[in-house]
This record gives C-alpha cells, sequence and structure tokens, in this order.
C-alpha cells in the first residue's frame, strides 16, 4: 500500500472466511447494512483450517498490512474440528511473527458464527483501526512487489 | 521392617497406652517404628487456607526428617496427626505456590517437595502384615465380641488427599476387627464427627455429637467401640452418659498378640 | 490464452446504486483473458442467465465470474447456467459485491473501486480453476440399525416401511431395550409392554427386517454408501431356526439361581431362559457360565426333553459379512453404578434402590409381581423418598456433568403410581429443581404434587442412614424452610445419572463417528443436522446422542430413518468435488494428513515409481477417498510438501486471490 | 569408542546380521567429517572414524538406506540421531526392519570454527580427555576445555538417552533440563520487537539459499520440497530481497514444527552461521508452554502438537497478552 | 456488599463459590446444622453475593467442626468448609479477635483432655 505524505494512510486488509460460519457472518453484516472499511478484502476458504501460513506471508510479501483470519466458533465447526487446528496453527504462527519483530497487532484471529453480522462488522472495523494506527507494514512487504 | 515413626503430641502424655500398644504389637508384627528425632506438633487441625504457611512447617519438617529412616515413609497411629501430615504432603503435589512458599520458609534445613509418604498403622497392617498373617498371629482372639468400629472424620475426609478408604462406606477397620477374631458392627454414624475440638470451647454441642454417635452404635449392638483417634476417644467417653467401652484400636489389637499382661 | 467472461449485475439498484456498474465491467474488460465484460440488471434471471449462457456459447469462454450477490446465494444458479450452455459449472466464480460491498459502503467511488478488486481476485481465481466433475458412487440399498431399544425398532421400522431391507443388531438375546423393562410410561401412563411389544413384533413380521440379536458389530469398512461390516453371531447353544420358545427347557432347567439381569438380579431364572415372556426372537439362550452342561458335561436335560432338538451344546460364534448403504447408533445408555454415593447407603441395605430397579418392583412382570414390596423384608413401605440428581449436573471429579433429562419426570411417575396404589403412602422427593420441558410435562408433574399428594422438597440428601429397625434414616435440607430434616423411610429410590452404553466407544471408533466427552456421539450439526454424525452415511437414534424420553427417542429414531432413506433412495452418491487429492510424486506418506481427517478419507498405499535412472521405487503415499472427504482442507496445511490440495480451493488459487488484492 | 564400535561393527558384517555399516569418515581436513557407507571390514579399518568431530546426524541419509533391498544396515546413534530417528519411523520414511541401530554415548561434539577461534590452527585430530579435547596440531597437541569448544547445541544437549535402538554401546544417559536450552529463545523474547526484527534481518539477510539447511535437516525429508514445487504457488529461485529468506526460513520452520527434534544440523552446516536452531525452538518452547510438553522423536504415545488439538486451547490472542505481561 | 471481603475469601480458602448450583447437600450433611444460624449452603452463598461481614458477625464460624463432610459430599466440589474457615480466620485474624483465648484455657481443662485439644482449638480459634 503506496503512502505519500500528503494523503491518509489506507491499509490493505485481507480477511480469510470460512464458508459455513464467517463468510455468512459477513453477508448478515452486509444484510443488516452494518457498515465496515473498505480496504477489507475477504477471501472465501471452505474452513479455517484450509488457511495455509502460507497465504499469510503471502499476503504481507505482496503488500498486506494486515491479516485476519475468521472461522465457526471452537466447538461449531462445520467440519467439527477444523478450527481447533487452525488456532493452534495460527498461534504459532502469530507467536513466531512476533518473534521475527513484526507487529503483533498485524494478524489476528476471531470466531464469527452464521448469526454474528453485528460482531463481524465491529471486529473489522477495530482491526482496520489497529491496522490503521500500527501504520503501512515495511517489515514483512517484498520490494520486489512494490509497484 | 523399619519405617520413621511421628507419635505426635498427645501419644506422648494423655495417650500412652496408644503408643506403646502401638509400637509393641508392630514390633512383635516385624514392623519397627523408628521415633523421628526430633519433632514439633502437627498443629492437630490442618488449616485449609492457602495462605496458612507456617502452621504447617512442623508437619513439614517431621516429613523431611522421615526420609532419613527407612523407605522414606511416615508412619503414624494418631488420626489427627495422620490428617495433617498426609494432607500438608498432598498439597505439595497439588499446588506449586505452596512448594515454593514452604521451602522459602525452611531456607537453612533441607528442601522438601512433598517426595515423602504418610502411612497409618493401620493400612501397615493391612498392607505390610497383611490382615490373613495378622489372624494366624493372635493368641488371644475376641471371640464373640462386637466391636464398633468408629473412624471419625480425620482417616477419611478429604478423600481427595487422604485416599484412606472409601469415605462413605470403609472397610479396613473392620477387616481389621475380623482379623482378631471379633464381629465388627457397622452402623451409620461411624464416619461421622464427635465433635472434635468443639468440645474446649462448647462442650454441650461435642456432647450432643459423641452422644449421636454412641447411640447408633449402641443401637447396633455393639459391645465396645475402637478408634484411633485421642481426641475422639476423649469425646466418645468423657463427653457422652453413655457408658459403652471405647478403646484404642491398638490397645485392642495388643490384647489380642497377647501382650499386655493379663 | 484462456477466454473469461466477467458479468455485473445491478441487483436492480441494490448495487447499482452504491457500485459504478459500468465502471466495473468496464474495468475487468481490460484485464488480460477477459473476452467479455457486460452488466445487467438482474443476472439471476432468467433473461440474465441467457446472457451468461449466450456470451458462453458465443465466445466459447473458459471461465466465468459473476460479480453479483453472495455465492451462497446464487453460486448454484450459475452454476446451472454454465452447464446448460456446455461449459463445466465449477468454472464459474462469484465475486460478491453486494453483502461485502454495495451494502456495507456509502462512497460510490471507494465501493466501486473495491468492486473492481473484488472483480480481479475473482478472475485470477477462475484463471486456475479446472473442470470438476463430482465423483459418483454406487449406493448399497439396505441399513444397518446397531442397537434393538425402542430407537432402534423406530428407525428400522421406518426404514423397512419405506421398502428398503434393515438389518438390527442387538446384544441381547431379545430386542426391547430398556423401554422393556419400563413399567408404566409418562405423560399419559400406558404401560410400556403394551406399546413396545406390538412394534418388536412388528420388526419380527417385517420381511425386510432381520433381527440379529444376541450379535455385535465387529469391524466396519467402507464409506458412505458402501459400508462392509463384520457381525458377531454370539453362540447361544440353541438353534434359534429351530426353537419355537415354548420355553419347556426354562421350566425343567435344574440351575434355579441364577440372577435375572431382566429382574436386575432381583430374582432367579435358569441357566436356560428366554429373557421375559414377550421376548424377540422368542428363543431360548443357555448361559455358559452356570448350564452344568456347558461347565463339566453333566447334565444335559434341556437337550433331553426339547422336542424340536433345538439345544445344541456345540454352538459356536460365527461371523457374519454384510454390505450396508447406511449405519444406524442407536445404542442407547445404561444408568450409572450408584455405589460411589455411598452416602445413599445402596451398597448397605437393600431397600436403598435405582429408579429402575423400582421400575421392576412395580411392574406385573417383575419380581413381586407388580406389588409395591420393600427387598429386604417383603413388606409394604409407607414411606418412600426419592432423591433426584444421583450422579448428574455434578463437576467431572463427582460425576456426569450433564442433566440425565428424564429423571424428573419418571420421579414423578413412580410418586403418582405409588400414591394411587397405595394410597396409605407418604412420598418424599428431593429435587434441585424440577426440570420438566415437553408437552403435557409440567402438568404431569404438578398433578403429583397436586392431586396425589406428593411431598416435593427443595434440598438435597446428605446421608442415608440405615437403622436397626429395618428403617432409613434419610437426612436431608429442605431449603425453604432453611432446616434439615430427617425422615424415617421404609424404601429410598435413587434417580441415578444415566450415561451411554459401554459398547458405544468401541463402536464409535469402528464407524470413525466423533463423540464427546462423556462418549455421547456428537451430531454433525448440534441444531441443523441433529440425526446425523459428521462421518457421512453414520446417523444417530436415540439416547447414544444425548439423554432423551421416550417421544423425543421415537421421533429423533423417526427423523434419523428419513435421512436414511433419503440416502438409500439414491442409486449413486454424487459427493462435493471440491475434495482433497494428492499428488503422489510429492507425497512422502508422513501421515500428517490422515491423522487431522476428520472423517478418515485418507489411506496409505505403497506404490511403484519409475525412476528417471529406469529404476522402480517404491513409495507409501496418501490416498483420498473422494467419497468420504468433505473438502475442510485440513490435510492441505497438515502436508509439508504441498502434495496435498484441494480442488476448487487450490494453494495456487488462494495466493492468486491474495495476489490480486493485495496489489 | 571408536575401536569398539569398528569391532562390533565387523562382528555384524561378518556373521550376517547386516549387509552396510554407515558411519562416518573423514574428508580433507580431520574436522571435516561426513557420514559414509562401508561395507567390508577393509573399508571400515581404513576409512571409519568416530571422534568429537562427527557431528553429522546420520539417521537421514536411513531413509535412502533402509529402502534399499540389500539386507540390513548398521548404524550407530548418538541421542540426537536416535530421536531424529525414531521420528522419521514415526512418520514411516524409514524401514526399521531394514536398521540395525547401536546406541552410542555422546559427551558433546566439538565445535571447529569455536577450536579455531581458541587460536588453534592446523587441526590435524580430537580425542577427548576428561573434562578436556586435546587437539593435536601440526604444531603439537593443544588442550582446551571440553566446555570452551563444544558445539552450541551439544551445551544446550536436551537428552542423553536413545528413544530407540537394538542395542547400546557404554552407558545409557538420561534427559537433561531444558533451561539452557531455551535461554536463546528467552533472550530474544526479552528484547524489544525492535531489537528482534534488526536481529533476525541482519542474520536472514545471510542467506544464500544454499538450502543446506534443508538438505541436512532430518525433519525435512519431503520427497519435493514444497518450495519446489510449482503447485504450491511460492516455488521460488533464488531470491532478489530479504523477505523471500524470513519467508522461506519461517515456513520451514513451521513445516518441521512439532516434528524437529532439535539436533541442530541446520545451524552447524549453515555457511553463513545463521542460528536457524532459535527459529525451531521457538516453536518447540511454544508447543511445551502452550500444549504441555512435548519431544518429537520420544514415541511415547503424546500426538503431535500440529495434529492435534484440545478444545481448551489458547486462543491466538495469547501471544498479544503474553506479550502485554 | 464488600467485594475486597469476598475476593480474599475466594482466594484464601481457594473454594469455588461460583460452581454452587444450590442443590443445599452440605446443609443436608452438615452434623452440626442445628447449632448454627447461618447453614453451610448459605455461607457458599452470601459469600458469592459478598454478604461476608455478616458471617463474621455470625457465631456460626464457630460451630463448624471442620469434618469435611460437606465437601466430601459436594457434588460440584465447592467446598463450603473450607469457605468458613478462611470466614473465621478473616476474623480471628484481626487484632484482639481470638475467639479462644489460653487464658479461658484452664477452665475447661480436666486430666483426661488429650493435648491434641487443645493445640486445635487453639489453631481453629486463634492465631
Amino acid at each position: 500500500m503506496q503512502v505519500n505524505e500528503n494523503e491518509t494512510f489506507v491499509p490493505t486488509i485481507v480477511a480469510f472466511c470460512c464458508n459455513w460460519c464467517s463468510y455468512a457472518g459477513a453477508d448478515l453484516s452486509g444484510t443488516n447494512r452494518l457498515q465496515y472499511p473498505s480496504n477489507i478484502k475477504i477471501i472465501r476458504v471452505p474452513c479455517s483450517c484450509r488457511v495455509n501460513p502460507m497465504f499469510i506471508l503471502r499476503a504481507f510479501q505482496r503488500g498486506a498490512d494486515g491479516v485476519i483470519l475468521c472461522g465457526c466458533h471452537p466447538g461449531d465447526c462445520h467440519y467439527t474440528t477444523g478450527n481447533y487446528y487452525a488456532r493452534r496453527r495460527m498461534t504459532l504462527l502469530f507467536s513466531m511473527l512476533d518473534y521475527l519483530g513484526i507487529e503483533r497487532g498485524r494478524t489476528r484471529v476471531e470466531w464469527v458464527s452464521a448469526a454474528e453480522g453485528q460482531k463481524f462488522a465491529e471486529t473489522m472495523k477495530s482491526f482496520a483501526a489497529e491496522i490503521a494506527a500500527l501504520g503501512p507494514n515495511r517489515r514483512l512487504e517484498d520490494l520486489r512487489c512494490r509497484k | 521392617m523399619k519405617i520413621a515413626y511421628y507419635p505426635g503430641c498427645t501419644l506422648k502424655n494423655r495417650a500412652r497406652e496408644l503408643d506403646r500398644t502401638a509400637r509393641e504389637s508392630a514390633a512383635l508384627l516385624g514392623i519397627e517404628l523408628e521415633e523421628i528425632p526430633v519433632w514439633q506438633c502437627c498443629g492437630g487441625a490442618y488449616t485449609s487456607a492457602k495462605d496458612e504457611i507456617a502452621t504447617k512447617l512442623s508437619s513439614v519438617r517431621a516429613l523431611a526428617a522421615g526420609r532419613q529412616i527407612g523407605d522414606g515413609r511416615v508412619a503414624t497411629v494418631c488420626s489427627a496427626c495422620y490428617n495433617v501430615l498426609k494432607q500438608t504432603n498432598h498439597e505439595f503435589a497439588v499446588n506449586p505456590d505452596f512448594d515454593f512458599k514452604v521451602n522459602n520458609y525452611l531456607k537453612g534445613d533441607p528442601e522438601y517437595h512433598g517426595e515423602g509418604e504418610v502411612v497409618h498403622l493401620l493400612e501397615l497392617l493391612r498392607d505390610e502384615v497383611g490382615f490373613e498373617e495378622l489372624a494366624r498371629r493372635v493368641t488371644k482372639p475376641l471371640k464373640g465380641k462386637r466391636i464398633a468400629a468408629y473412624y471419625g472424620c480425620l482417616l477419611l475426609r478429604p478423600s481427595s488427599a487422604l485416599a484412606f478408604d472409601d469415605p462413605e462406606n470403609p472397610k479396613i477397620m473392620e477387616d481389621f476387627i475380623r482379623a482378631l477374631g471379633a464381629e465388627p458392627v457397622l452402623y451409620p454414624m461411624r464416619n461421622e464427627c464427635c465433635g472434635g475440638y468443639l468440645t474446649l470451647s462448647d462442650r454441650e454441642t461435642a456432647k450432643r455429637r459423641s452422644t449421636a454417635v454412641k447411640e447408633s452404635a449402641r443401637e447396633m449392638g455393639a459391645d465396645f467401640m475402637i478408634t484411633a483417634c485421642p481426641l475422639c476417644l476423649y469425646n466418645l467417653t468423657k463427653n457422652t452418659d453413655d457408658p459403652i467401652p471405647v478403646r484404642y484400636f491398638t490397645e485392642v489389637l495388643a490384647d489380642a498378640l497377647g501382650l499386655g499382661g493379663e | 490464452m484462456q477466454k473469461i467472461g466477467v458479468f455485473v449485475c445491478h441487483c436492480g439498484t441494490n448495487i447499482a446504486a452504491t457500485v459504478d456498474v459500468k465502471a466495473v465491467a468496464e474495468a475487468l474488460g481490460r484485464e488480460p483473458s477477459v473476452a467479455v465484460s457486460t452488466d445487467y440488471p438482474y443476472m439471476c434471471s432468467e433473461s440474465g442467465q441467457n446472457l451468461i449462457k449466450d456470451a458462453i456459447r458465443e465466445h466459447a469462454l473458459d471461465g466465468v465470474v459473476i460479480c453479483s450477490c453472495s455465492p451462497r446465494m446464487h453460486e448454484n444458479t450459475f452454476r446451472k447456467a454454465a452447464a446448460q450452455a456446455g461449459l463445466n459449472p465449477y468454472m464459474v466464480e462469484i465475486a460478491n459485491i453486494r453483502e461485502q460491498c454495495s451494502w456495507i459502503h456509502k462512497d460510490k467511488e471507494e465501493a466501486t473501486e473495491k468492486a473492481i478488486i473484488l472483480g480481479r481476485a475473482a478472475i485470477a481465481k477462475v484463471l486456475l480453476n479446472a473442470p470438476l466433475t463430482a465423483g459418483e458412487s454406487p449406493v448399497t440399498k439396505r441399513a444397518l440399525v446397531i442397537g434393538g431399544g425402542i430407537a432402534g425398532i423406530q428407525t428400522a421400522l421406518d426404514i423397512a416401511e419405506a421398502g428398503f431391507p434393515v438389518d438390527i443388531v442387538e446384544k441381547e438375546p431379545t430386542i426391547g431395550g430398556k423401554m422393556a423393562q419400563l413399567d408404566k410410561t409418562f405423560p399419559t401412563l400406558d404401560c410400556a409392554a403394551c406399546i413396545l411389544t406390538p412394534k418388536m413384533v412388528d420388526c419380527a413380521q417385517n420381511e425386510n427386517i432381520r433381527i440379529l440379536s444376541f450379535s455385535e458389530v465387529e469391524a466396519v469398512s467402507g464409506f458412505v454408501g458402501n459400508f462392509t461390516v463384520k457381525i458377531r453371531r454370539k453362540a447361544r447353544y440353541v438353534d434359534e431356526t429351530k426353537c419355537t420358545g415354548c420355553g419347556l427347557c426354562t421350566e425343567k432347567c435344574p440351575v434355579k439361581k441364577v440372577p435375572n439381569e431382566f429382574n436386575l438380579g432381583m430374582d432367579q431364572r435358569r441357566a436356560v431362559y428366554i429373557p421375559f415372556a414377550q421376548a424377540v426372537p422368542k428363543v431360548a439362550r443357555i448361559d455358559p457360565d452356570w448350564c452344568n452342561m456347558l461347565k463339566n458335561g453333566k447334565c444335559g436335560l434341556c437337550s433331553k426333553i426339547c422336542t424340536v432338538g433345538a439345544i445344541d451344546y456345540k454352538q459356536q460364534d460365527t461371523i457374519l459379512e454384510e454390505q450396508y448403504g447406511a449405519i444406524v447408533a442407536a445404542t442407547g445408555y445404561e444408568p450409572i453404578k450408584v455405589d460411589r454415593y455411598d452416602e445413599y447407603a445402596y451398597t448397605q441395605s437393600k431397600d436403598v434402590i435405582t429408579s429402575l430397579e423400582f421400575e421392576r418392583l412395580t411392574n406385573a412382570a417383575g419380581p413381586t409381581s407388580g406389588t409395591l414390596l420393600r427387598p429386604s423384608d417383603g413388606r409394604h413401605p409407607h414411606t418412600i423418598v426419592f432423591i433426584q440428581c444421583v450422579g448428574s449436573r455434578c463437576t467431572p471429579e463427582k460425576g456426569k456433568t450433564y442433566c440425565s433429562k428424564i429423571c424428573c419426570m419418571y420421579t414423578a411417575k413412580h410418586a403418582m403410581l405409588t400414591r394411587e396404589k397405595y394410597p396409605d403412602t407418604d412420598v418424599y422427593v428431593f429435587y434441585i429443581d424440577v426440570r420438566t420441558p415437553g408437552k403435557n410435562f409440567d402438568e404431569f408433574y404438578r398433578r403429583a404434587a397436586e392431586e396425589y399428594g406428593v411431598h416435593y422438597i427443595k434440598g438435597a440428601v446428605g446421608k442415608v442412614a440405615p437403622r436397626a429397625d429395618g428403617t432409613l434414616d434419610v437426612q436431608g435440607s429442605d431449603l425453604l424452610m432453611n432446616e434439615q430434616l430427617h425422615i424415617r423411610a421404609d424404601l429410598v429410590v435413587l434417580a441415578a445419572a444415566i450415561e451411554p452404553s459401554k459398547t458405544a466407544r468401541p463402536l464409535a471408533t469402528m464407524l470413525t463417528a466423533s463423540m464427546d466427552t462423556n462418549d455421547f456421539f456428537t451430531e454433525a450439526h448440534p441444531k441443523l443436522r441433529p440425526v446425523e454424525s459428521p462421518t457421512a452415511g453414520i446417523f444417530l437414534s436415540g439416547a447414544c446422542q444425548g439423554p432423551k424420553d421416550i417421544p423425543e427417542t421415537v421421533s429423533q429414531a423417526s427423523a434419523c430413518a428419513a435421512k436414511v432413506i433419503g440416502l438409500l433412495a439414491k442409486d449413486k452418491l454424487t459427493g462435493n468435488p471440491c475434495v482433497a487429492h494428492s499428488d503422489e510424486w510429492m507425497c512422502n506418506g508422513c501421515s500428517n494428513c490422515a491423522s487431522v481427517c476428520p472423517y478418515g478419507a485418507i489411506t496409505y498405499e505403497d506404490r511403484d515409481f519409475r525412476m528417471p535412472d529406469r529404476t522402480t521405487k517404491t513409495r507409501r503415499v496418501a490416498i483420498v477417498n473422494p467419497a468420504v472427504c468433505q473438502g475442510c482442507g485440513a490435510c492441505t496445511v497438515a502436508c509439508p510438501s504441498g502434495a496435498m490440495d484441494l480442488y476448487g480451493f487450490s494453494n495456487s488459487q488462494i495466493m492468486a486471490e491474495v495476489d490480486a488484492i493485495c496489489k | 569408542m571408536q575401536e569398539m564400535m569398528k569391532k562390533r561393527a565387523k562382528t555384524l558384517l561378518a556373521d550376517g546380521t547386516v549387509s552396510r555399516v554407515i558411519g562416518w569418515r573423514r574428508g580433507e581436513f580431520s574436522y571435516d567429517v561426513t557420514p559414509a557407507v562401508f561395507e567390508t571390514a577393509e573399508e571400515i579399518d581404513r576409512d571409519f572414524v568416530f571422534d568429537a568431530f562427527c557431528g553429522a546426524n546420520v539417521s537421514k541419509y536411513l531413509i535412502r538406506e533402509s529402502a534399499k533391498e540389500d539386507g540390513r544396515i548398521l548404524a550407530f546413534l548418538k541421542p540426537c540421531d536416535a530421536f531424529s530417528f525414531n521420528q522419521l519411523l514415526a512418520e514411516h520414511r524409514v524401514r526399521r526392519e531394514n536398521v540395525y541401530l547401536i546406541g552410542i554415548p555422546c559427551a558433546g561434539k566439538a565445535d571447529i570454527d569455536r577450536i579455531k577461534k581458541a587460536g588453534i590452527d592446523g587441526v590435524t585430530g580430537i580425542a577427548e580427555d576428561g573434562e578436556d579435547f586435546v587437539v593435536s596440531t601440526v604444531y603439537g597437541d593443544e588442550r582446551v576445555k571440553q566446555a570452551d569448544v563444544l558445539a552450541e547445541r551439544c551445551l544446550a544437549c536436551k537428552s542423553k538417552r536413545h528413544p530407540v535402538y537394538d542395542e547400546l554401546l557404554g552407558e545409557e544417559g538420561e534427559d537433561l533440563p531444558d533451561d539452557v536450552r531455551f535461554a536463546g529463545v528467552a533472550k530474544l523474547e526479552a528484547m524489544t520487537a525492535e531489537e528482534r526484527f534488526d536481529f533476525w534481518r541482519s542474520e536472514l539477510s545471510k542467506c544464500i539459499r544454499c538450502n543446506a539447511c534443508r538438505n541436512v535437516c532430518p525433519a525435512c525429508t519431503c520427497e519435493n520440497c514444497v518450495f519446489d514445487n510449482p503447485a504450491s504457488g511460492i516455488s521460488q529461485k533464488a531470491a532478489a530481497d530479504p523477505f523471500e529468506e524470513n519467508m522461506y526460513h519461517i515456513i520451514r520452520a513451521f513445516h518441521v514444527a512439532g516434528r524437529c527434534t532439535d539436533c541442530g544440523e541446520c545451524s552447524r552446516v549453515c555457511p553463513e552461521h545463521i542460528p536457524l536452531h532459535l527459529l525451531n525452538r521457538k516453536f518447540i518452547k511454544d508447543i511445551d508452554e502452550l500444549y504441555g510438553t512435548y519431544r518429537a522423536g520420544e514415541d511415547d504415545g503424546t500426538k503431535n502438537p500440529l495434529t492435534s488439538y484440545t478444545e481448551g486451547d489458547a486462543e491466538a490472542s495469547v501471544v498479544r497478552e503474553r506479550g502485554r505481561a | 456488599m464488600n467485594h475486597d471481603f469476598k475476593d480474599r475469601i475466594v482466594r484464601m480458602s481457594g473454594a469455588a463459590v461460583e460452581k454452587c448450583m444450590r442443590c443445599g447437600k452440605c446443609s443436608a450433611t452438615c452434623p452440626n446444622y442445628g447449632e448454627m444460624e447461618y447453614h453451610p449452603h448459605q455461607f457458599v452463598y452470601m459469600v458469592e453475593r459478598g454478604e461476608v461481614e455478616r458471617l463474621m458477625a455470625s457465631p456460626s464460624i464457630y460451630a463448624c467442626l471442620t469434618c469435611f463432610a460437606c465437601v466430601e459430599r459436594c457434588p460440584r466440589g465447592v467446598e463450603p468448609a473450607k469457605v468458613i474457615e478462611a470466614v473465621r480466620l478473616e476474623v480471628i485474624r484481626q487484632k484482639g479477635q481470638n475467639y479462644l483465648k489460653p487464658d479461658d484455657i484452664p477452665a475447661t481443662l480436666d486430666d483426661d483432655l488429650p493435648q491434641q485439644a487443645l493445640v486445635t482449638a487453639l489453631r481453629k480459634f486463634a492465631k
């Protein structure tokens, strides 16, 4: 995400949403016309456990400023156990990123059910705000991919 | 076998009989109760409060000292000592914070981390001697005697820490009684409190409690009762009007083994 | 160079009002490999769909991107349309520019920009889409019901009625389960036998139902529509095909002192016996633990008197192997052992009994022929105390953490019936809460209290003390009076918690069906798929899924049957083609993928590989069964080499979306 | 020890128990010792070495060797090699029946760079002598404290025990406390994000993508690495900027997380001396803290933490909270 | 209601008052129920509600025999006896609040009273 001093910084944010809960939750916040920033783009995956750490790193590499993963609440996974694995994987990955000195705020996992349109919008707002406050992600972005 | 022995304050004076008969019968059965050289009173009651550390140190020291003798286990006869020592030892297993604080207090003394084990003489009789063997060693069987075992609270509860026997339907004393050739009397109040230390502050209440216990035993037709606890013995004898005799299990044991004269 | 078509929907003004659809179509039209890009008021309308179809044909499109509402809305609509135009339906991608764009943004410029990016992402993805065809597998049109209680019976009957063959496997010598042991049933108080035994007979007579009693499931393999099951038919030493159930042997058998499990050991049966009068199949069984002939070869009386020569002391277990399309778990429940709550003195007094024992004591076919008598002295009890929640609602250390659900109601029933038959009896019920959700349930409970004068006491019992005079001193608390009371009772009845049958856990392992910490089967979705296991082809009936009363069990059993019928009615199963697949050249056979697969869809094979140097190398590689895989993708991340990938959501596709968004 | 091993190896060759032996052979210098396969007693007499320079983990070679059809191969495993071997076994990467394992004790291996730093040059050999190493050089023998020249991974050794073997030479050792082992990680954790970032940037930007770490790692045993997999979407050639390396090393560490036995080979072979083990150990430390102690290659029934879970697992936010605390 | 007290009691006793499901089994169990103004289940409930002072003022805290029957039988693992003990300690730890003072003792003594009784009572009723 390009920043010139004169214009305010608008972060690029990727949200991975599981098809059964969170993506539906996102749809619901749409149906209820609940606003959240347009710089959040949702990628639909079957389950939070489909999200490979590679995807998250790739997003940062390509210039994302924040990545959030949303899935069914633990215990409610459409595939019964997917989000449990996702939770462990992401916890360890995030911890590693933190260990490498990448700001903690740039990654997040949230459980959003198909009924929680409100929560989805709120989550997205707060996440976007947090990333905006952190400023552009220079630490992980891949300089080659600058346009 | 030799095993560390923690007599406790009461057995050193008011309950000398309990102490003597315990040592003698144990010795006869091949268990040498070697008294821990230096020990202080266990306090008689275990304070369950998490921030009570100092009150448990005497028990910890005793347990630590016990490591030097025999296989490191500490044997007791008095229910109260058993209860306090074992609960203290259990706290190490479930509460690291306790372990940490205790060893801070212990600075100077050797560290202790709950590696010891507390056993009651009854357990030794059951597991080391074996009740069958005990039965064989009995020279004066208590034929036809109907004996009511009184457990009280201290031997059984909290079972999570003591794991002495089924807290609601214990058997060890009844098996012990059978081994001595007598007939155990089951009565509902055998695991209910005798009034305990309340006897000091509120003698009347304690009396009601111990009376209830004895009536229950009487109702089920007990000739006499046995206990392992000096305080229970006191309450059941000195603080009731009920005449049924109450004796220490070790006295009965000594008799059955032909010790303690005629 | 692939040719992609882009179709931007206005959705009336729903999208068009905040997204400049023309601009979007235009911008996306400039994307490489986009052959046609256009917009239309309602893409989902027939004319809209025709527009897409025509474009596909006209431009010979390889892929289609539709910028419209959520794929959860119309993905299938557009896939069908594409298919009709001869394009593989899985070459369609949806960019969600309504729910996730136009509806949540006000600024048109902003929304338009986002819509374009979402479109780009969809294009990037569709370019990597592969045409998919849903795999098909045949369906064996036979169902297996494991457990012959009321749940299994009902499920089996419904499936059979629909015309499909069903096997019931029951580990006991007869079907009927717990309900057969009950006396009356709440809230209507009709007798259990009267309503159950006809159903049992129906099972026996229905030509579509085969009852495999005294049998157990030994092994299960295969997958939805194609299970192979090994069933052990345990030796009953009586030839089922010959025995007429005349019962002569059971009268003559000299071994009379066998505890009768049907009456929970409260009376005796013979070594050769028929569990109860209405048993189905009505066939005797010889108990090898007691039969003198089987133990030491002395006796043989029953074989002498059996007129049809059904007795067979040499009988051995046999293994039956069968094919099934669907499997129903209906393993039911057991009451817990109450020994560990001995403050209630269950092990100390014969007059402290469980509710199920009480059922037998009041049952005409029970040990007392239905007159309520104390087990200890056979006298009439005049004061009865019922204790609720024994072992239910505890911490895990102390017992079951759940509410057993049926106790409140059957206790009300017991109390009511007692008062009705023996008005001179005082009945007390110690309760923590009285839980009576269910049709006519609370009314029923109120009747017990109001019309039958049952004393309900809010509080628990702390101790039951057997007294010398044979009475029981019940020490309890009355929380509303805030006092501790003692009741001299003649009989104490414990409402023991119920737990899943011990046979359920090993069965679940065989079925790869998941279970909760209490060993109840877990359902595919707690609200929306309550009678299916997450494992395709495995269905749940009755209390094996959670505590249930009879009405609930029966309705769930029928619901379960409906699901089974729905499956068996199909000739072929078309799977979801978006499943995992393993590149065997990349795979290491390390088993990480299998260990995260919730469906056991991944197996391993040794494969020979021709190496460049002309040698062959044998390697263990993962094989995904597309019929079993549900496409969650857990395995794809567990796989270090990236050999495991997911059709429809492949690594490269998602990466492409990421790139398009982050550009 | 070396002689005992040779003797045993030759007997087992002679009686046909094994057809090959994998051990170590000297390279150009006494200290560049590499794993090698010996087929005859002669070869063994001539080339088989075992000394403080034999740090290389032979377990990975057994994937290829145990797949061969010509009889069993004898392998001498140090404790850390044994853990790696066990992990490979769990992942069906080695054929147990084709390997005969002899567990050998390990007092720790010498790090030639530290020896050189200690001012010792022209090294021609090394021998253990109590607390010391006697390093023979062209200028004569030098005596150094082992502690001063041991490899980092050996100073932080996790266990002297062999979780798997057919027979043991010498004394079986036991597990060692973890505190030393995680000190390095803890030190980094204690730094500020800025400091950590600078540390890793400077370290990882040294990476030349020679793939030595990947090739030596006994957990990195993929037939084809994901980075060479065109379908993975991240297959890469040599990188043009630092992030590729971050990506590569993070993913590599993640892929071996829960499988890494912490043998430290990655750091040993890195020509740029990047402390790669600090990445793996971070994962091990986190796993131990969050999901209970787990030792890859232990084979005590505990499940790989990344292919198992509990319902009560910590949420990912724990990372941030932990940071705040 | 006073939360410092409540928190302190909960911390001190380590008992999980919030786990109580109000079954009253503790009070059904208590052998000394009759001698109490507030009964075990009330102790738990009042501490949960933060009504600790009222308990501290009540003689009931000296009526508990610490026989642990309630702890043993509570289906929710609440441990009422430990709650009561904590409240009692809260009181006697305050200055001059020893319930049993060494001077009171001689009166109660008789030749057979075991030392055990003294030390226990002192430990329970005095700091």
